[in-house]
């Protein structure tokens, strides 16, 4: 990765002894103790996420540590579990909730849209909502259907919800930290496929694991990464790929193998949307690839390829293109038909390029 | 098995529609003062006759009779027949006012006044209510001023909910009175969400959850049974049954369930019925609830067996769906003339102090009518900005919002 | 309206004898009463659906008439219609279903999103799911948050679904007579502004009656308009105006308020998307504006920007604009400032021919 | 009431954890033939009491005793006793062609197959089950191609589903099986709806739908509930409650009700408990629901009482989070193991036979796996085309689809 640039929780002076090398699960499971340290306030729960800590594990631990008030097991009832939660916010608490997988949330839909999101609007800020839903996004695992689906555009349309999506380690604790302090509801959706190491894509070749990525670097205690801003985490001014959660490693390496010198734009905050950087970068590059794995048509994609447009029209030298999922359901032997692999994303740099 | 007879299809009607006459002898009521008042410790399963009968308290003298009576003073007793009355001529008041063209929409509470009004009176300062639209009842007997809730209706520059809400969803925190969605049910397992962070703190509050007969059918009911048994959050689960649903009559929600309140013993939870139309029998209930659920002894299921007298809002006209008289012949009779005749009874009113009572809770109603009216109505006087649209959105404004705003020049 | 163009149920061929003037809520129920009359798998239930008719009366007649097997009331769960209806598609009858308000769909979205929109790929077309959900949307009718909004943005992202919105009595029940025969979930969202009437967004003028609009002339008996085919409702050269439902109303009244002679192209069927009458009109104009009534982030707003952007490029002249309902709940006393009215429609034709 | 107790909250836990002893001897299981067996037009309410025993049919000694019993001949059973190896191999194998990488993933149902595969038996041609994962056995006993099942989970070129699904969500129309979801609970309220549509239709065929102890908190059980008890649909609502839900017990789904079957008691549903390690029990109870249902009764609640012996999928390792022998120590034994020895006792069976047919079963089942993994398996061989990956999202392809398939280029 050259010209790479990162901004993170880990600020250049704090670097030394007070950083640890976590897996992404590591670093949220961190994130959740610090901030249940940190705070009586903070409670978890959701389907095994008690005693077992998550399919994932990214709650294990917790329960022994803090007791069952405050980590505990909910019955399989997703509408019950982000219902519950905003009647503790309400009350007065910050509850940090797991939907087992993003595919699952569809049962909780009508108390995220019509409760959590807009509380405070209706109740003129007598009532708040500042609860956290984390869940396991994206593909890449040969979850078929209802195991990788990214349904981030479902709540990037909703208003009065802010939608997160960390990319590496040091990112998910640093959001995962933010968006609990947040005072509002946070989507906070954890690209599965990255739980344990990067992948850019090549399915084919071994398993990587984090720990060898700088991006582990994780630092210790409370050090929250603010919403709402993007990180370049490749600088170029060929085209500008903006990308977020697994996509990112998926484009740095098709752009490493497309010999482009592009700029790419890890979002990590989808709303509020760090509009600023994407418009500079597009401006001075003139072309722009978008990428995700959610299916392509109303994804995010279009809200972020209708702003660039919009913005930067006067500056743009091609049109701007999607790569994303089909618009199908996410099948599960088909799987890397599916997935928006660096070979598609190379192919769609070329079409930016030569436009 | 081609020998079986073919199936047919059921759908529930209610016995009578309009151009029937009105019947409702064949409906059971309990005598007052014939069902017992277990302890509220006493094992669900010991309990399950409470959740197919009827507490009553007043009988037709009205007479307050039975184990469940004593639970309030005549002063008290007294307060809460105002609070019910100006609650009537609130409704009355608005009714009218919508026709009026000076605000969207209303909803009334006739006949149902009594189980808001009395239950408000059992609970403590700091508890919270998760109300639906039909408990306005909770704000008159708290104390809360009538005339912000005009001012709510109207949409005007003081409605506390700055114009953004449809009439009557109100909000009052310091009321206990939880922010009214306009989506059916999901405040049921907020309640219990409540409940279940008031024990985790270690507090002593307590929730009460608000649901309509209808809006049992909803998931959100399920999620609040499940998690409330589970928990064994302290939160009272109330269900208004008022028979109606819009045009769907209860058979409909209830299906083969002798009652709504049964829907409670598929959790293990204390599922009690009561008279909705009894000022008294309602306080007691709740009170053997509240104290339930004080006691970390957890969730109770009430059914609140009532009659929406009116139509379901100023958009409904029930003579489409329901013979005219059926609320004349509903065998609860109305909460305000039971309580009146049981005060009247005992001695501690009479009519003229009913009469009189009227006519000032009237000019207070109309004062605090006068008051929001002098602010604005929704299409006359002063509203809030619209500035307002784009406040409380988030906690702070971000960038595309304040964008927005922009644009609109506000 | 000059140059007005229309391709409707009512063809030139039949027009006379066979056409009756009818409301939008009459065509809908006279398109059920057909459908039902014609196919016996037919099956009309929702809340207030049967003996009432429906809140809005759209469902009127039919349970007297089919009997109450055909058309009934069902109990206030979403998710159980939805569900309920999936599994009666699945034994080979027809549900058409009515949500109260499109407001609250969201207890059934889990029911349309996993289950009705993917069954006939889940199960390699073994079942199928042939089922219509009506829903009420958008406002302009002082609802508040939660009787005016307009969520096709959350059906249009969700591969295996149709999604449908009529404008006028005609198609209302010729794409509603199509939508029951399609062998697929659609979606069929009807502006409830204009049940009794066309809506221009001048909402302090007298309230319009279909009775005096050509609209409202619909062909008697079986008369499909098929989906995905789009409607110019106006020709012109100046720039292209999409829209679809009332707003095409309000666009159409913008348009001659503005003085532009633009072309106004009423969708009315978002998924499958007539891409191609879009293209050719913005070809050809060089402009376009984009107007939805739904929140403008993500909204359906972006993906029509996005393909017009991506396949008009080299003849665009000035940025795709919209103009749609602010990100923030739909408020009650705000109405007028929140919808996207005449005005703000006006002004954004003179920014998008100025640019 | 400052003066009351703190709140404390409560989160039920299993008694036993890792480490600790299994031990059930708390548990009552009554007597095989002691529960008695009600007309099937009995009063819901008078057959409360089924909702909260064990209806079990084979004693300790492998006799088949009591009212439930004799609904089914020897070679019946020598049958279903050869179903329920079949579907033991059939899930070991897959097991181990998982760990090969042969598939990603797959759910067995050691210790539960009594219950699909008894249940498949009482019902007739034409009717309709939506199960969860954990149902093959209504494959397995329903005569469908073991080689079909195998091509599913490998998603090779054989595979009916054409690659798409998730191993183990089978969809088999034909046999009566709909295809199964990735979502919990959704399919109770279809089976609901399907069991609607037959009685709409005036035909004969009845529905039955499945769900898990731990999914019956999603809403959707409700719905079915509410659906099925208020248009009396002809349905059977089967919950498998196999004591854990992933790593949760059942208790965090049951909350304080004593039962699953106790939830049918708040819909007036008839709702009976049945020994689900009874192979002889769970078909009684299965053909005494599925007449209620065809003679247009109604709907019947029941709960099977089993023990999920294995891990939950592939994915899970249970010693985690229970006692490693919990299952040996399980009270109501292992099905496959209590069948037997029935037959052994009234003579239709013997050891040699047993191991005789473990043996030809066994050989059927991996002459059903060589046939699937000759076209192939998830990484090798032969698989569906990725233009399949564009059929059937809608019935006919449309504009955009084409085009995207177009770009991939197949
Ligand atoms: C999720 C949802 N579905 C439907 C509606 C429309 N609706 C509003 S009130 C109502 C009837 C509710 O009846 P019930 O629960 O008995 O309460 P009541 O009006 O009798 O007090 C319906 C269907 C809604 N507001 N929310
Ligand atoms: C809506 C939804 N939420 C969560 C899951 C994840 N999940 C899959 S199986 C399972 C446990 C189900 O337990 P139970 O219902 O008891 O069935 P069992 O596995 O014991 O047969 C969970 C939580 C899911 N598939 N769907
Ligand atoms: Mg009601
Ligand atoms: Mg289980």
């Amino acid at each position: 990765m050259p010209k790479c640039r990162r901004t993170s929780c880990a600020s250049a002076t704090r670097r030394g002894s007070d950083m640890a090398r976590m897996t992404m699960v590591e670093a949220i499971r961190d994130a959740h103790d610090v901030a249940m340290g940190r705070d009586d306030k903070v409670v978890v729960f959701g389907e095994d996420v008690g005693y077992f800590g998550g399919v994932f594990r990214c709650t294990a631990g917790l329960q022994a540590k803090y007791g069952p008030s405050r980590c505990f097991d909910a019955p399989i009832s997703e509408s019950g579990i982000v219902g519950a939660a905003v009647g503790m916010a309400a009350y007065g608490l910050k509850p940090c909730v797991e939907i087992q997988f993003a595919d699952y949330m569809y049962p909780a839909y009508d108390q995220i849209v019509s409760e959590a999101a807009r509380l405070r609007y209706r109740s003129a800020g007598e009532f708040t909502c500042p609860i956290v839903i984390r869940m396991p996004t994206g593909g890449g695992i040969f979850g078929g259907q209802t195991h990788s689906q990214s349904p981030e555009a479902l709540f990037t349309h909703v208003a009065g919800l802010k939608t997160v999506v960390p990319s590496n380690p040091q990112d998910a604790k640093g959001l995962l930290l933010a968006a609990i302090d947040d005072p509002d509801p946070v989507i906070f959706l954890e690209p599965k496929r990255l739980y344990n190491g990067p992948f850019d894509g090549h399915h084919d070749r071994p398993v990587e694991s984090w720990k060898t990525s700088p991006l582990s670097e994780v630092e210790e205690g409370w050090c929250p990464i603010p919403l709402g801003r993007a990180n370049v985490v490749r600088e170029g001014g060929d085209l500008t790929v903006l990308a977020y959660g697994t996509m990112v490693h998926v484009a740095l390496a098709a752009v490493a193998e497309s010999g482009t010198d592009a700029e790419v734009i890890d979002l990590r905050t989808l709303i509020p949307l760090d509009v600023d950087a994407i418009v500079a970068s597009v401006r001075r590059t003139g072309r722009c690839l978008i990428v995700h794995e959610a299916t392509l048509t109303s994804g995010f994609g279009a809200e972020l390829a209708a702003l660039v447009q919009r913005n930067c029209f006067w500056h743009l030298e091609a049109p701007v293109l999607r790569v994303a999922g089909w618009d199908t359901p996410y099948p599960h032997a088909q799987e890397w038909h599916y997935f928006p692999g660096p070979a598609r994303i190379v192919e769609n740099i070329r079409a930016v390029m030569e436009a | 098995m081609t020998d079986a007879a073919k199936l047919t299809f059921h759908v529930p009607e209610p016995e009578l529609r309009p151009g029937d006459t009105p019947d409702f002898s064949h409906v059971t009521i309990p005598q007052a003062g014939s069902v017992r008042r277990p302890e509220v410790d006493e094992h669900p399963q010991e309990i399950r006759d409470l959740a197919f009968s009827i507490i009553r308290v007043l009988d037709r003298e009205g007479r307050a009779v039975g184990p469940w009576a004593g639970t309030l003073s005549d002063a008290e007793l007294v307060e809460g027949l105002r609070h019910m009355m100006t609650l009537r001529i609130f409704d009355n008041r608005m009714m009218t006012a919508q026709r009026q063209g000076k605000t969207s929409f209303y909803m009334q509470h006739l006949g149902e006044e009594a189980v808001a009004c009395a239950f408000r009176k059992a609970l403590d300062p700091g508890d919270m209510n998760f109300p639906t639209y039909r408990q306005a009842g909770l704000l008159i007997a708290g104390g809360y001023p009538m005339s912000k809730m005009m001012c709510q209706i109207y949409s005007n520059e003081a409605d506390p909910l700055k114009g953004r809400q449809l009439p009557v969803l109100y909000s009052a925190r310091d009321h206990g009175f939880f922010s009214v969605s306009g989506n059916l049910a999901t405040q049921f397992i907020q309640a219990v969400g409540w409940a279940m962070a008031s024990a985790i703190s270690g507090d002593t509050r307590i929730a009460a959850g608000w649901i309509g007969d209808g809006s049992t059918a909803e998931s959100d009911f399920h999620a609040a049974l499940v998690f409330a048994s589970t928990y064994k959050a302290p939160v009272i689960l109330n269900i208004v049954n008022n028979q109606w649903a819009i045009s769907t009559f209860q058979g409909i929600a209830r299906g083969d369930a002798g009652t709504f309140a049964a829907r409670g013993h598929g959790f293990g939870i204390p599922s009690l019925r009561v008279d909705g139309n009894d000022y008294l029998a309602v306080h007691a209930v709740a009170k053997w609830a509240a104290e339930r659920a004080r006691r970390n002894l957890g969730p109770t299921l009430v059914e609140y067996v009532t009659y929406r007298a009116g139509g379901h809002s100023t958009s409904d006209d029930p003579s489409a769906y329901r013979p005219k008289a059926e609320s004349e012949a509903w065998p609860l009779g109305d909460p305000v003339l039971r309580l009146k005749a049981h005060l009247i009874a005992t001695g501690a009113w009479s009519d003229e102090r009913h009469t009189q009572a009227e006519a000032e809770i009237r000019a207070e109603v109309i004062a605090a009518q006068k008051e929001a009216e002098k602010i604005g109505t929704l299409h006359t006087g002063r509203h809030p900005s619209p500035r307002e649209m784009f406040e409380d959105v988030y906690a702070e404004m971000p960038p595309h919002l304040l964008r927005q705003r922009h644009e609109t020049g506000f």
